[in-house]
């Protein structure tokens, strides 16, 4: 009970079928507050499933989700889960191409999200700095009248997290943000997540072990929808099992 | 057509408006100032004719609004038109009063003629104008917003959606063509007399209510430009383009959409009321899920997600209807072909804004890699 | 944008402009005539054949020498099954074309539509399809049959000779069939048939499973009573009625239904076989024996170029209202709308079955009530015909709230609905 | 049979009969002369003149008037105008051979329009039937004596009592004896016999236990009094119980039928929407060609080779797939394929398409509705139990439950349906692996249409052949796909039937209008309760 108490996020159990087919089996996790936690695993091991529980996307046939030690995400829906301060990114990036960079950032603002708020809503200059702040971080200030569906892949990657960002939640979910990046722009994002790091919980799904290197933190292995390991990069790696499913027999 | 989302009217919303207005005096004045033989009259039947097509350009607007701007693609807004159409002609009709054929006070003739008794309960109250003017609104706005909580709460997109709101509309067809409804079966409302006292066979009762027309449309435009240049317009546009991600960041999305079709539902309904005294009838005609589709084609072809665009497609019909004057099979020839031709302006219009349509990623099925549905609701 | 809109509207005001300059021109050579009826939609199946009587008869009479001395103009306009539409269109023909009369209309609800039109423009309509009745107006020319002139004929001709006593109302549910069925089951009642012996049916348009209604038809037949149908079923749902009806074995000699929206044409699309002596009521039929069906049947044909095409009911009233027409208009010595009105009344002229037909005072016309069996070739026998013409009764007897109305549109009393009772006309307001 | 029955009650019977009709009873005489005398009697003479007639053949007993009583039934009793008479037209393709109506002799051709048919009303059409049914009561034919027996069990004629009494002596067939029994029983609750006897009829009657047996015990019923009322009443109300059994099977087949015409009408849209996800709106117009190549099928058999006509149907059936396959295909390579992925866009490019093709037919076959007739073996009625199942709908059944049937085999037996699977899974894995996806694409919108089409054929059967055929099933059929779960062929079975039985429930207590409603509003919740429809396939697949 301990750990429920100290976590951010717990899973405990979690089961989830689609047609037969176990996409996460009795799978368990604890992610501690102020933790950045990467998570590895070869393809159909669960991770956006994992991700997609947790976000309210996908309901677990069995099992707890709990955030902050005490909300049942499995009853909450993704609005509900946004607002908790749960805030992800997805593997492909997805920004809402037809809005500029500012209208990006500005939707994710943390702020009130209901109708008639968003229907008379006006930009305040607390919140005109907060965008600056934010598309300072991300390197996009000069390009924030543009057309999201413009920038190039690893901007529109960047973009993502400056919403993110500007969302400010306690734990971010990040899906596999150097995908498709170059070796610089991936060196750079690993920087800007261990930056983020310092203030959030962060939990990263990634392929690339150089990157996964580069954030230097404790690695979860997914096997077939549970863990199969856990601890630094250095001693996953060492790992038969994990070996074994890497690489295969 | 320039991708229009700026945050003031634009030229082309001050343009409309402008139009707009000078129609909504000029052709009033014009028609009742000008002697019949002088070049600058206009005839009658054009008053009749436009006013119409005010009252189309107002639902094609209001189809805009859900369509090009959340992504919602309605095959059954011709039955919110319809709705508010019956509203306005239940109270024309009670308006008629003793002056039907029977002298009946307060049935309607086709229910003296039926042997009806007495006054439906959903009758009563329309003999105030107040009344039916409000029911024109409320009628269509409750019934989108009863649909609406159900389809966007299961979160039923896309196809199922439109197929559903064609059910909609071809179900209350179904019903309203159904003599026991009340509401004078196929023959619909007809007869009228006056609205408000005037005489809706002068000349210059047709110019008050196309002058009317064309400032429910301008307010009608107004209203949409306001949805979406706000904050809540960037959120439906954000839905449109990116519904998991819209969720993902906080935002409700089925009570955003709740409340755009239930808005849109409500200007759908007051075109219907201003169409009906002009035209004279009403009829379950209005709910042929054909008419829907026709509307969604004006706004198609007039562009989708540009609010000008769409009323303007909507005068399309007219020239349809030139056409049909002469030659049916021709017409519907244009108007497939028309159909067909719009795919291919489509794939240019993408090109020309980018990320419209990003590749291997339709509109509404974004939300990152391919997840799996959620199960469980 | 803008410029695009003021170019339309620029180019729809030059439109009307010339449509107007251009008519004014031709208006002193020839008289024209409207034609309002649908050629495309739902419609057109039945009302394109009306068009081309008009045409023809048009046609005929201009080779006859025109009509005082000027040629006749047909205006063919598409409404396009759209009742709003026939409004505007009926406006367009008065107004833009300034017609002399209009020929059209088929569904009560586009006669509906139209009727503010003309008589807000003063012009003339006629109206050649049988209709439910309960309207006379004073710029409407009633050419079809009113339910007295069709549908109490029938009932009396199934119960005298056939002896039936227990009856199947069927229907589309629209107002033809609801007024026509209201009427129907009051005059049965009052003739002493107990309300059990009635039994009522209301189907949508196009209905094409009938499987359940036939079959219970054919309960409520098999009562031990001879047992018939009295069939208001629209246009299209009767292809698959007939169809359901043969294949349950339903034979006429069993349980016969008489039809009153199935002629010629609508048989055209059936397989009639099976139907034999199943019936139908109008005021013609094509197989009628007279000098006047033959020569027109002759003329229809070689206007259509098509030695199989069937003329039917409404043709004939198109045939009479448009000699109607050209009478009242020589006896007037005018086009004028309101002399042509008051000239008209009285005016007979040849019907196709071998007499003549009046326009009366309340704008219907007189017409003999003919019954007719179903052949095998899509064709009808005349197995019975009334005595003499027959009025139409424009305001039922049998309805109670339309029992004291009458209309008459001679003056002084020039009144569509005078009330008998209270003695004032009801339809003026007061 | 407790008592043989009373002759003179009989001529009794008949005489009044005669004397009612005619006003004068004519001496019963069976040789030739008086024979064609009254046939020829029959050309003048109005309808109840022509009756009298007929009961008077009828009563003669002389089987020799039958052949002039059945073409005077069939319309083909005529005057030749030449010398007013009358004749037997016999029709042999398009010759028409005068025959003398008494000896049978062949009297030359004739021209159709030196010949004036002989008019027959209802009344004399039943007239007819029962004279025809009591003269061959005592035929050769068992056929003819079972048909004679049912025609004088509806005529409830008590003349025909003496012929049965001697054609129940005679009769070897069971089933054509009790018909006869039957019939005798009904024809002796006509007379006033004594009770005893009727109440011996009574029990017969209500044996047969059918709505006719209803009818003639009702009519009993009204009629009597006493113990004989009262049993008729009995048996009335046990019958009634019965047929209410009857009746809730009645509509479980009402609503098979309808399902499996709904099953028709959406299979092929389960290909192209359901399995493809295109929207296609001009669905319904490839279901109206095949109909219409029904129709020209049955034109040109019925102008060059009739006897072909009961095989039209099974010659249609290739040409209706081939015909509206080749339309499809050329409908997806001309447009649709542009159109992948852009479901809106298709929905109103086909849309407008469907126009085009009504408007094409309309103007190739015209406006109006044309003739489809029905084959022999597809007419007509057989009873099981207390059902009566037309041939046709039982054969539009067995014909969808064939379609879907072979469509579930293609697609899961063979090379052709495994691509097609395949590409509509993962179109670029397939493209990769050596399949010509574009061939594939094209190939399955043409099955999907080609099989509209042969729904066609089945569908020209029930309903209107005619350009707004495939309207009015447009909305039907993507309900039923959408209800059943897109993708699943199963579903759209399932869901076909469903919807054709909830609808044939709802029909006798909502009335067809509102039963119709009511299945749309329930459509309606129920997507909203399952959003993919009742089969939905889930995973990640789904989504992509």
């Amino acid at each position: 009970m301990t750990e429920l108490v100290n976590s951010l996020l717990y899973l405990d159990g979690v089961t989830v079928s689609f047609d037969g087919f176990r996409a996460l089996n009795n799978l368990s996790m604890v992610v501690a507050r102020g933790e950045m936690r990467a998570i590895i695993g070869p393809n159909g091991a669960g991770k956006t499933t994992m991700m997609d529980v947790i976000t309210g996307k996908t309901r677990p046939d069995k099992g707890d989700v709990l955030f902050d030690g005490s909300h049942d995400l499995t009853k909450l829906d993704e609005a509900a889960i946004a607002e908790l301060g749960i805030g992800r990114k997805f593997q492909r990036p997805t920004v809402f191409d037809s809005h500029t960079v500012l209208d990006n950032i500005l939707l994710a603002l943390k702020g009130p999200r209901g109708v008639f708020a968003s229907l008379f809503a006006r930009l305040t200059g607390d919140e005109r700095d907060r965008i600056d702040t934010v598309l300072a971080t991300i390197r996009l200030t000069d390009r924030r009248h543009e057309l999201a569906g413009r920038l190039s892949h690893g901007q529109k990657q960047w973009l993502e997290i400056g919403m993110l960002l500007a969302q400010d939640p306690a734990l971010l979910l990040v899906d596999e943000p150097a995908a498709g990046m170059t070796d610089a722009e991936t060196a750079e994002t690993a920087a800007l997540l261990r930056r983020i790091a310092e203030t959030h919980s962060v939990v990263v799904v990634e392929h690339d072990m150089t990157f996964v290197r580069d954030l230097g933190v404790r690695v979860t292995v997914l096997h077939e929808g549970s863990v199969l390991a856990e601890g630094s990069l250095d001693q996953v790696s060492a790992d038969d099992r994990v070996i074994e499913v890497y690489l295969g027999r | 057509m320039a991708r229009a989302m700026p945050l003031g009217l634009g030229r082309s919303g001050i343009a409309f408006l402008v139009i707009v207005a000078a129609a909504g005096v000029l052709v009033p004045f014009l028609n009742l100032a000008t002697p019949v033989d002088s070049p600058w009259h206009v005839p009658t039947t054009t008053v009749v004719l436009f006013g119409k097509y005010l009252c189309f350009a107002l639902l094609a607007l209001s189809i805009d609004l859900v369509w090009g701007y959340c992504g919602i693609l309605s095959l059954g807004h011709g039955a919110f038109f319809a709705l508010g159409g019956y509203a306005m002609g239940m109270h024309l009709m009670r308006e008629i009063g003793s002056r039907g054929v029977y002298g009946n006070p307060v049935l309607p003739d086709f229910m003296v003629f039926l042997n009806w008794k007495e006054l439906p309960w959903y009758w009563y109250g329309f003999d105030q104008f107040w009344f039916a003017a409000i029911m024109a609104l409320l009628v269509p706005g409750a019934l989108a917003f009863v649909f609406g909580a159900f389809a966007f709460r299961s979160r039923v997109t896309g196809v199922y959606l439109s197929i559903i709101t064609q059910a909609m509309t071809f179900a209350l067809m179904l019903a309203f063509f159904r003599n026991d409804m009340g509401l004078g079966g196929n023959n619909g409302l007809t007869d009228f007399k006056d609205v408000l006292g005037f005489d809706l066979q002068q000349n210059a009762t047709r110019c008050g209510l196309f002058a009317l027309s064309a400032a429910a449309l301008a307010a009608g435009f107004l209203v949409c430009r306001a949805i979406v240049s706000s904050k809540l317009g960037k959120v439906l546009v954000a839905v449109r383009d990116a519904e998991s991600r819209t969720r993902f960041i906080g935002y409700r999305v089925e009570h955003f959409k709740l409340f755009v079709f239930t808005v849109s539902a409500m200007m759908a309904g007051l075109a219907g009321a201003l169409y009906v005294p002009q035209v004279g009838i009403i009829n379950p005609g209005e709910f042929a899920p054909a008419n829907s589709i026709e509307a969604v084609i004006w706004v198609a072809v007039g562009g989708r997600g540009t609010l000008v665009g769409a009323a303007l497609g909507a005068r399309g019909r007219q020239r349809r209807q030139e056409l049909v004057h002469r030659g049916a099979s021709r017409a519907l020839a244009v108007r497939a072909r028309r159909a067909v031709h719009f795919r291919h302006a489509v794939p240019a219009e993408g090109a020309a804004r980018p990320g419209r349509y990003p590749p291997r990623q339709a509109p509404g099925a974004a939300g990152g890699d391919a997840g799996p549905a959620r199960n469980g609701r | 944008m803008k410029t695009h809109f003021q170019n339309r509207l620029a180019a729809a005001a030059i439109a009307a402009g010339t449509l107007l300059g251009a008519q004014a021109v031709s208006a002193q050579e020839t008289i024209k005539v409207g034609i309002l009826h649908s050629l495309s939609g739902t419609m057109a199946i039945s009302e394109t054949t009306l068009k081309d009587v008009m045409l023809m008869l048009i046609e005929q009479q201009n080779a006859k020498g025109g009509l005082l001395g000027k040629k006749l103009e047909a205006v063919v306009v598409d409404p396009a099954s759209n009742w709003p539409l026939f409004a505007e269109k009926a406006r367009e023909l008065i107004a833009g074309e300034k017609v002399a009369a209009v020929f059209g209309c088929w569904t009560s609800v586009s006669r509906k539509s139209v009727l503010p039109v003309f008589e807000e423009l003063n012009s003339l309509l006629f109206y050649p399809v049988q209709y439910e009745g309960e309207e006379s107006q004073r710029n409407v020319f009633y050419t079809g049959a009113a339910p007295n002139q069709q549908a109490i004929p029938a009932v009396d001709y199934l119960r005298d000779v056939e002896g039936v006593t227990r009856w199947v109302l069927a229907g589309t549910d629209y107002v033809y069939p609801r007024t026509t069925n209201k009427i129907l089951e009051t005059y049965l009642k009052d003739s002493g048939v107990p309300a059990e012996d009635i039994m009522i049916n209301y189907t949508p348009f196009g209905h094409s499973d009938w499987q359940t209604i036939v079959a219970e038809i054919k309960k409520f037949g098999s009562a031990g009573k001879k047992t018939a149908v009295v069939s208001t079923i629209n246009g299209d749902a009767n292809v698959p009625f007939y169809k359901e009806l043969a294949n349950q074995g339903i034979k006429a000699e069993d349980i016969p239904v008489v039809a009153f929206s199935v002629g010629e044409e609508e048989l055209a699309g059936i397989d009639t076989g099976p139907l034999v002596g199943h019936l139908a009521a109008w005021n013609y039929f094509m197989s009628v024996e007279a000098p006047e069906n033959a020569e027109f049947i002759k003329a229809w044909q070689a206007f259509t170029k098509n030695d199989k095409r069937v003329s039917n009911d409404p043709m004939e009233a198109h045939y009479i209202g448009f000699n109607m027409w050209v009478k009242a208009v020589e006896k007037a010595g005018t086009i004028d709308p309101d002399a042509v009105i008051d000239a008209i009344v009285g005016v007979a002229v040849p019907n196709l079955t071998g007499g003549y037909s009046a326009m009366m005072p309340n704008h219907h016309i007189t017409k003999p009530v003919l019954i007719g069996e179903i052949q095998g070739n899509g064709q009808f026998d005349v197995v019975w015909k009334t005595s003499g013409l027959v009025v139409g009764d424009e305001w039922s007897d049998f309805l109670p709230d339309s029992k004291p109305l009458i209309a008459d549109w001679r003056k002084p009393m020039s009144c569509g609905n005078f009330n008998t009772v209270t003695g004032k006309c009801g339809g003026k307001g007061t | 049979m407790a008592t043989g029955p009373s002759l003179g009650t009989v001529l009794r019977r008949g005489l009044v009969a005669f004397a009612l009709l005619m006003g004068l009873a004519l001496p019963v005489a069976a040789d030739t002369d008086s024979l064609s005398a009254r046939i020829t009697a029959l050309a003048t003479g109005d309808f109840a003149t022509k009756e009298a007639i007929i009961v008077e053949l009828a009563a003669t007993g002389d089987a020799a008037a039958v052949p002039a009583l059945r073409a005077l039934g069939d319309g083909d009793l005529q005057i030749r105008k030449a010398d007013r008479k009358v004749i037997i037209a016999v029709r042999d393709g398009n010759r028409l051979t005068a025959v003398d109506p008494v000896t049978g002799a062949d009297l030359g051709a004739v021209e159709s329009g030196a010949l004036e048919r002989i008019r027959v009303n209802n009344n004399l059409r039943r007239a007819l039937r029962a004279a025809v049914g009591s003269l061959t009561l005592l035929s050769k034919d068992v056929t003819v004596r079972r048909l004679a027996a049912e025609s004088v069990f509806k005529s409830l004629d008590p003349t025909a009592l003496e012929t049965l009494d001697q054609a129940i002596q005679v009769e070897t067939d069971e089933r054509v004896r009790r018909l006869m029994v039957q019939a005798r029983a009904a024809a002796i609750l006509q007379t006033d016999r004594p009770e005893a006897e009727k109440l011996e009829a009574v029990a017969i009657i209500a044996d047969r236990g059918d709505q006719d047996a209803r009818g003639v015990l009702s009519a009993v019923a009204a009629s009597s009094e006493g113990e004989v009322k009262d049993k008729a009443l009995a048996s009335i109300a046990l019958i009634e119980q019965s047929l209410a059994m009857w009746e809730a099977g009645q509509n479980i087949w009402y609503g098979i039928s309808l399902g499996s015409v709904l099953l028709l009408a959406a299979i092929g849209l389960a290909i192209t929407f359901g399995v493809m996800g295109v929207i296609n709106m001009a669905h319904g117009e490839m279901v109206m060609i095949g109909a219409y190549v029904t129709f020209a099928v049955q034109e040109v058999i019925r102008t060059s080779a009739p006897w072909l006509f009961d095989a039209s149907l099974l010659i249609a059936l290739p040409l209706a797939f081939l015909t509206a396959g080749a339309v499809g295909v050329a409908i997806e390579r001309g447009i649709i394929r542009w159109l992948y992925g852009r479901p809106l866009e298709t929905l109103l490019a086909t849309w407008g398409l469907s126009l085009v093709l009504q408007q094409a037919v309309r103007s190739i076959f015209g406006p109006s509705n044309r003739e489809v007739g029905a084959p022999s073996w597809m007419s007509g009625a057989f009873e099981l139990g207390g059902l009566t199942l037309t041939y046709g709908r039982a054969w539009i059944i067995v014909f969808a439950i064939m379609v879907f049937a072979l469509l579930v085999v293609v697609l899961k037996r063979t090379a052709f349906g495994l691509q097609m699977r395949a590409v509509t899974q993962n179109r670029r894995m397939a493209s990769s692996m050596g399949i010509r996806t574009t061939w594939v694409d094209a190939m399955t919108f043409g099955l999907g249409s080609g099989i509209a089409g042969i729904a066609g054929v089945a569908l020209s059967q029930i309903d209107n052949v005619s350009p707004n055929l495939g309207q009015s099933y447009i909305i039907d059929s993507f309900m039923v796909v959408v209800f059943g779960g897109v993708g699943n062929l199963w579903g759209t079975l399932v869901g076909a039937l469903t919807l054709g039985v909830v609808n044939k429930f709802l029909e006798p207590y909502a009335g067809a209008v509102l039963g119709k409603i009511l299945v749309l509003v329930f459509i309606i919740l129920f997507i909203q309760k399952r959003p993919r429809g009742m089969f939905a396939l889930k995973g990640r697949a789904v989504e992509s």
